[in-house]
């Protein structure tokens, strides 16, 4: 609102300067009061005075040496004193390695007034009615007590399409991890807001890490990996993750975690893990941001859940094998109450221990499939296609090169809601249950990638006697909830 | 008249970004012979009424998702009344209050604000369907006979 | 009781003449008074007009044919009526397909007296007092109530060392499929009984089933796979059942499903259920047994569980992942509240429908693991290993030398409560949770075998920074219950 | 006599076959410096009663895992004052019981019953070894000043 439109036309990859980074951010701190708690200097002094075990970095680091895979839930509510007896309770009975703090959708769309309203009416009837912790309304004293409260590192998870201000007054409050992307927290969470808008609107707030990082602070960054969580093939959300990182880096961002949505076949989302980091980090030296360390994330199942618990826990299970096998750096964790609504804090708890036991019943075993090296190159096969094809042209600016990929669909995200998404490509799953593009629409893969997804759906549609239809994809969203990883007919 | 297409206003209300239910649910209505205009994801209360206005709408079916559904549809009713919609038919469905809660309690909750059916989580399309069916000929033969 | 010893000292392979059978029949139905219900042709007659949707053996073969795997529970309680309730719910809100009836300890230790008292002080408070069913008790009719409650197969599991006569009234009650075996239950199940009384009275129940067999009524046998479900070396499972199927076939038994109890470790729980089906064929066919059809059963994690429930899921989950994996035609399933006790219905049938979402999203998913190959050949060569001593040393009669091989340690159960289990060897697990051999005791492994073994807990042991031991051991009982698989130091 | 090692009579009760944890808890009480007398799975109350007084125990450690506990610890107080043994320590632990039930309501039964202590499912041996030196040395002592 605040912004000139101009200034999102003249988008570029390059780092913002750090004249106009300080004069814009006098902008974003008046977007609402509590804005003007926010004291860099100050702040940095309280970052170095947080204590190791709350370090995201860290933790991250140490177990990306380790080859452990480290768990974290999501959660949020209205109130501060409620949020802190909920992460204690994930923390203590949950045995979580990371904390979260999931944030409200009035937040996430800047609507701080509604929020505001929530927060009022949680508080009248004693009852969450926001679906997170609005932490621009609670201010930086707010996320202060919240994070002093823990002993766990703290992350703001959100879906923020402008989340500037929620930067400056998470960082500022003392969390020291943030997720999100100019891409992934637009396509997937935004219906009307154009990427040059939230690109830069990113770029702050990578501007504003790599700020933090400069100063000796490091804050950890997290692409949004899943995007719609709903069939999306490797390679798309591959391609938005490494684009985000390298927009992370050029604006001084030092360690990020990319992120992965879980398919369902085992071989597709431990190949899909394994290349997803070796993939980031030559694009990134290919860039020359050889300083930045890469880990990375397993989301489980991402879309919709059965709505009995004892099958929503072997779905957890399920996810969490498969993080615990592609020794993904950490996994984010769902509840036996996903289907119906914001889980209970015992529900959470649940599936938190429910990963626990598998991660480390898993940790010591290693995948060694045949088929995985294959699959391996299929994925890195396509994300390269997507990647070169976004460097080409954007004819030497990869932010530039984004925004036309997007016009042009050669990025293109399955059942995003946003307008500047084309829509037009559509996945479904092989008969093993691995996803795969069944109409590549203007997806810049090779001929002979194309045929051979082409090839692999055609196998199940011959299997099934029936032809290759929108009816197949609706099949397969409805799968995993009615108990199946393929939508077989009838 | 009985053999034109009954049109329904489709939306997801409020912040809701969530996309797939909405686009599942605009194909099985259209399949099952309605004619929808649907205003996908993230859609206001204004928007559904100008819409309903706009396509003389037999009814507006309201998704909700993402939690805020109790927020959003407050004064839903009361605005339809305001711009002469009057007692057309409200549907809401999804995951429409934050949490597990008991679900005849929040049906009453929805009701009481005047919506005509309340449909729990993860309801089949179909049985949508069928309530649309039912209500729609009712209120038609109604409609017809007090105008 | 009414045996005499001579009977046993005369133990052989060979096939129970028809008039020793006849004979040796009524002496086991004056046992308890409910043996005089019994009466063979009708009985026959009865298993003919039992519907389809009840056929153990053709829903296993079906199920082969597939590559589906079915899902069954464990469940039994005192009195008819509530034994009804139960295996009804765990049919239609557990989806099982496949129904068990667990017979409860006296009985299986032919303690019907005590039985009768659990029987009428479960009626007196209103609570099952057995752990089971007490299926001789109940009599003929007593069974036939119950399998004509319900619409799915059903199984006789137990652990009785003598179960000739809970046999004859399992078949005559409709039953049509029974587990067990002249070893299985003997084991892991006595403390004082010899194995030549149970390999015979073994050989009557299969003779029994056989006499079906014969009369066309097909009867379903299953060796107990698991034994202690401790630590359980493949090799060693996999030679008993394979021995077990041969005496079962030399009696007339023509569908056998040969157990294997989940050790944690996928690669070595694949390739072991993958060897297992193989390795009984070719054994069968090389004895001449050719028209056996062969089945495979995968017991999800028979060893210590965790207390909390969300804990008990993963493992639940993880069995259920393994056994989809390896495409075992059935799996049967463990229970949230295993650490706690006998689980209610509710919770059986959360198991099983953990269990039910797990196997139908995998089903369509194949592991094709490079190091399978290898860990098949190591499983294969072991249990050749012993197969061979147990053959040769039998000099011409398999049963003489089951026998002699558990006198010498050549087979060897760990952690077995037998007497005539010489327990010298001592598993443990390797640095990736595969079940090694730590000490061989006296099983007959070929020196590369043993040195095989050897390096992989030797390496284990260097990762650890400590000497292979008893606590070591100890550890690894713990450590699923404790939440991992390999029981590491502190 | 108190630099001597205290004795325990240690077994599975009833028709119970479960070995493992016999195994383990004989190495546990073992090493905490306890004679121990295994007899193993499938004790009788006679059994261990014979046991202890050949070995003059100061202790009877049951375990019942298989869920017949209940049934099989009957009159086993009774039985041991009657063989003279009178209140020798008692002790019993496992999954001693059918199912999940309340713990406290099971260890009121198995108290009256006579048992000393009582243990929930799946309690860690050193559990029992702090309780048992514990009340060895009370017992001890006013032994020795009752006698
Ligand atoms: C995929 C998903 C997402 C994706 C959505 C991508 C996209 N743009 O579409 C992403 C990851 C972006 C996302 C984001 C968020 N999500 Co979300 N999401 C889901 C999830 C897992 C599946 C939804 C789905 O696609 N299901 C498949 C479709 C086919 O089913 P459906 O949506 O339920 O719709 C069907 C029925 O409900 C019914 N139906 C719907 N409306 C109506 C109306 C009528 C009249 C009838 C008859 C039937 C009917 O028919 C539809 C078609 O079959 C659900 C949980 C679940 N269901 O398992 C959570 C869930 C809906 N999300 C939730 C939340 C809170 C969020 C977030 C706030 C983030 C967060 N805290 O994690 C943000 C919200 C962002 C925003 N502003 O909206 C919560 C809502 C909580 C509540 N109500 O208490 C859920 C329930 C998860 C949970 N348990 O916490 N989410
Ligand atoms: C392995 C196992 C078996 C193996 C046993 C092999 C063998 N011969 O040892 C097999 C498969 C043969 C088996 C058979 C049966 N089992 Co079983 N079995 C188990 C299982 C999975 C693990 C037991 C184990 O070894 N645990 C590891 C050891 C280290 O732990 P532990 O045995 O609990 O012992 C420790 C503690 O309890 C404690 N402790 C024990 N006693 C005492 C005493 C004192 C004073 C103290 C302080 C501590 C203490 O210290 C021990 C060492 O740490 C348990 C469930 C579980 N725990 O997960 C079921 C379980 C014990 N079995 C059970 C049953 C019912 C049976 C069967 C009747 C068959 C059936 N219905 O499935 C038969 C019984 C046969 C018989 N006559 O006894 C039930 C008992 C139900 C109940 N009490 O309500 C259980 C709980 C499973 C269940 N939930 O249904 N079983």
């Amino acid at each position: 609102m605040s912004n000139s439109s101009s200034r999102y036309g003249q988008i570029s990859f390059q780092k913002i300067s750090e004249k106009d980074f300080m004069s814009e951010r006098q902008e974003v701190l008046h977007e609402w009061p509590t804005g003007s708690e926010v004291n860099l200097d100050e702040s940095l002094l309280y970052h170095q005075n947080t204590p190791p075990n709350k370090n995201f970095t860290q933790a991250m680091n140490q177990a990306k040496k380790e080859g452990r895979t480290l768990v974290q839930p999501r959660a949020g509510v209205a109130l501060i004193a409620d949020h802190i007896k909920l992460l204690s309770y994930l923390q203590n009975e949950g045995e979580a390695d990371l904390l979260p703090t999931t944030i409200d959708s009035y937040t996430r769309q800047n609507r701080y007034r509604e929020a505001q309203d929530g927060i009022e009416e949680s508080i009248r009837i004693s009852r969450s009615m926001l679906n997170g912790f609005p932490a621009v309304n609670h201010g930086v004293k707010g996320c202060r007590e919240v994070v002093e409260a823990l002993d766990k590192p703290l992350q703001v998870r959100h879906g923020t399409p402008d989340a500037r201000l929620l930067a400056e007054i998470s960082f500022a409050g003392g969390f020291n991890s943030f997720e999100g992307g100019g891409i992934s927290y637009n396509i997937p969470y935004a219906k009307n807001v154009s990427l040059e808008k939230t690109i830069r609107d990113w770029q702050y707030v990578d501007r504003l890490t790599g700020f933090y990082e400069n100063a000796g602070i490091s804050i950890n960054r997290e692409p949004y990996g899943p995007l719609t969580g709903t069939l999306v093939p490797p390679c798309v959300s591959h391609a938005v993750a490494i684009l985000e990182s390298l927009l992370a880096a050029e604006q001084g961002v030092r360690n990020i975690t990319v992120g992965y949505g879980q398919c369902g076949n085992l071989v597709q989302d431990v190949a899909a893990i394994k290349v997803l980091s070796s993939l980031t980090e030559e694009y990134l030296n290919r860039y020359r941001y050889d300083s930045v360390v890469v880990t990375t994330v397993l989301h489980q199942w991402m879309g919709g859940f059965p709505h009995d618990e004892p099958k929503a826990y072997a779905v957890i299970g399920w996810g969490s094998a498969v993080a615990a096998l592609a020794h993904a750096t950490k996994v984010i964790v769902k509840t036996p109450q996903e289907a119906i609504g914001v889980p209970t804090m015992e529900a959470n708890a649940q599936g938190l221990r429910c990963t626990r036991q598998m991660i480390t019943m898993l940790q010591d075993q290693n995948l060694d499939d045949a088929s995985l090296e294959n699959e391996m190159k299929i994925i890195e096969a396509e994300t390269r296609c997507l990647l070169e094809k976004v460097i080409q042209m954007g004819e030497g600016d990869i932010a530039v090169g984004v925004i036309r990929s997007f016009q042009a669909g050669v990025l293109d995200v399955p059942f995003a809601p946003s307008k500047f998404n084309a829509g037009k490509m559509l996945p479904a799953r092989d008969n093993d249950g691995a996803i795969r593009i069944f109409h590549s629409g203007a997806l810049p893969l090779s001929p002979d990638l194309i045929e051979f997804n082409r090839k692999k759906i055609e196998e199940r549609a011959q299997f099934e006697k029936r032809e290759p239809s929108f009816q197949m994809v609706i099949d397969d969203i409805y799968a995993i909830s009615k108990g199946r990883l393929v939508g077989r007919p009838h | 008249m009985t053999n034109k297409k009954k049109k329904l206003v489709l939306g997801v209300i409020g912040a809701d970004v969530h996309a797939v239910g909405n686009r599942i649910l605009d194909f099985a209505f259209s399949q099952a012979g309605f004619e929808v205009d649907n205003l996908g994801v993230m859609v206001s209360q204004e928007e559904f009424i100008d819409a309903a206005i706009e396509t003389n709408a037999d009814a507006i079916i309201v998704s909700s998702l993402y939690g805020h559904g109790e927020l959003d549809c407050r004064g839903f009713r009361d605005k339809c009344i305001e711009s002469g919609l009057g007692n057309i038919l409200l549907y809401i469905g999804g995951n429409i209050v934050v949490g597990k809660q008991k679900f005849e309690d929040v049906e009453r909750r929805f009701k009481d604000m005047g919506f005509d059916r309340v449909f729990p989580p993860g309801t089949d399309p179909n049985v949508g369907i069928q309530w649309l069916q039912a209500d729609l000929k009712v209120k038609n033969d109604s409609s017809t006979s007090s105008c």
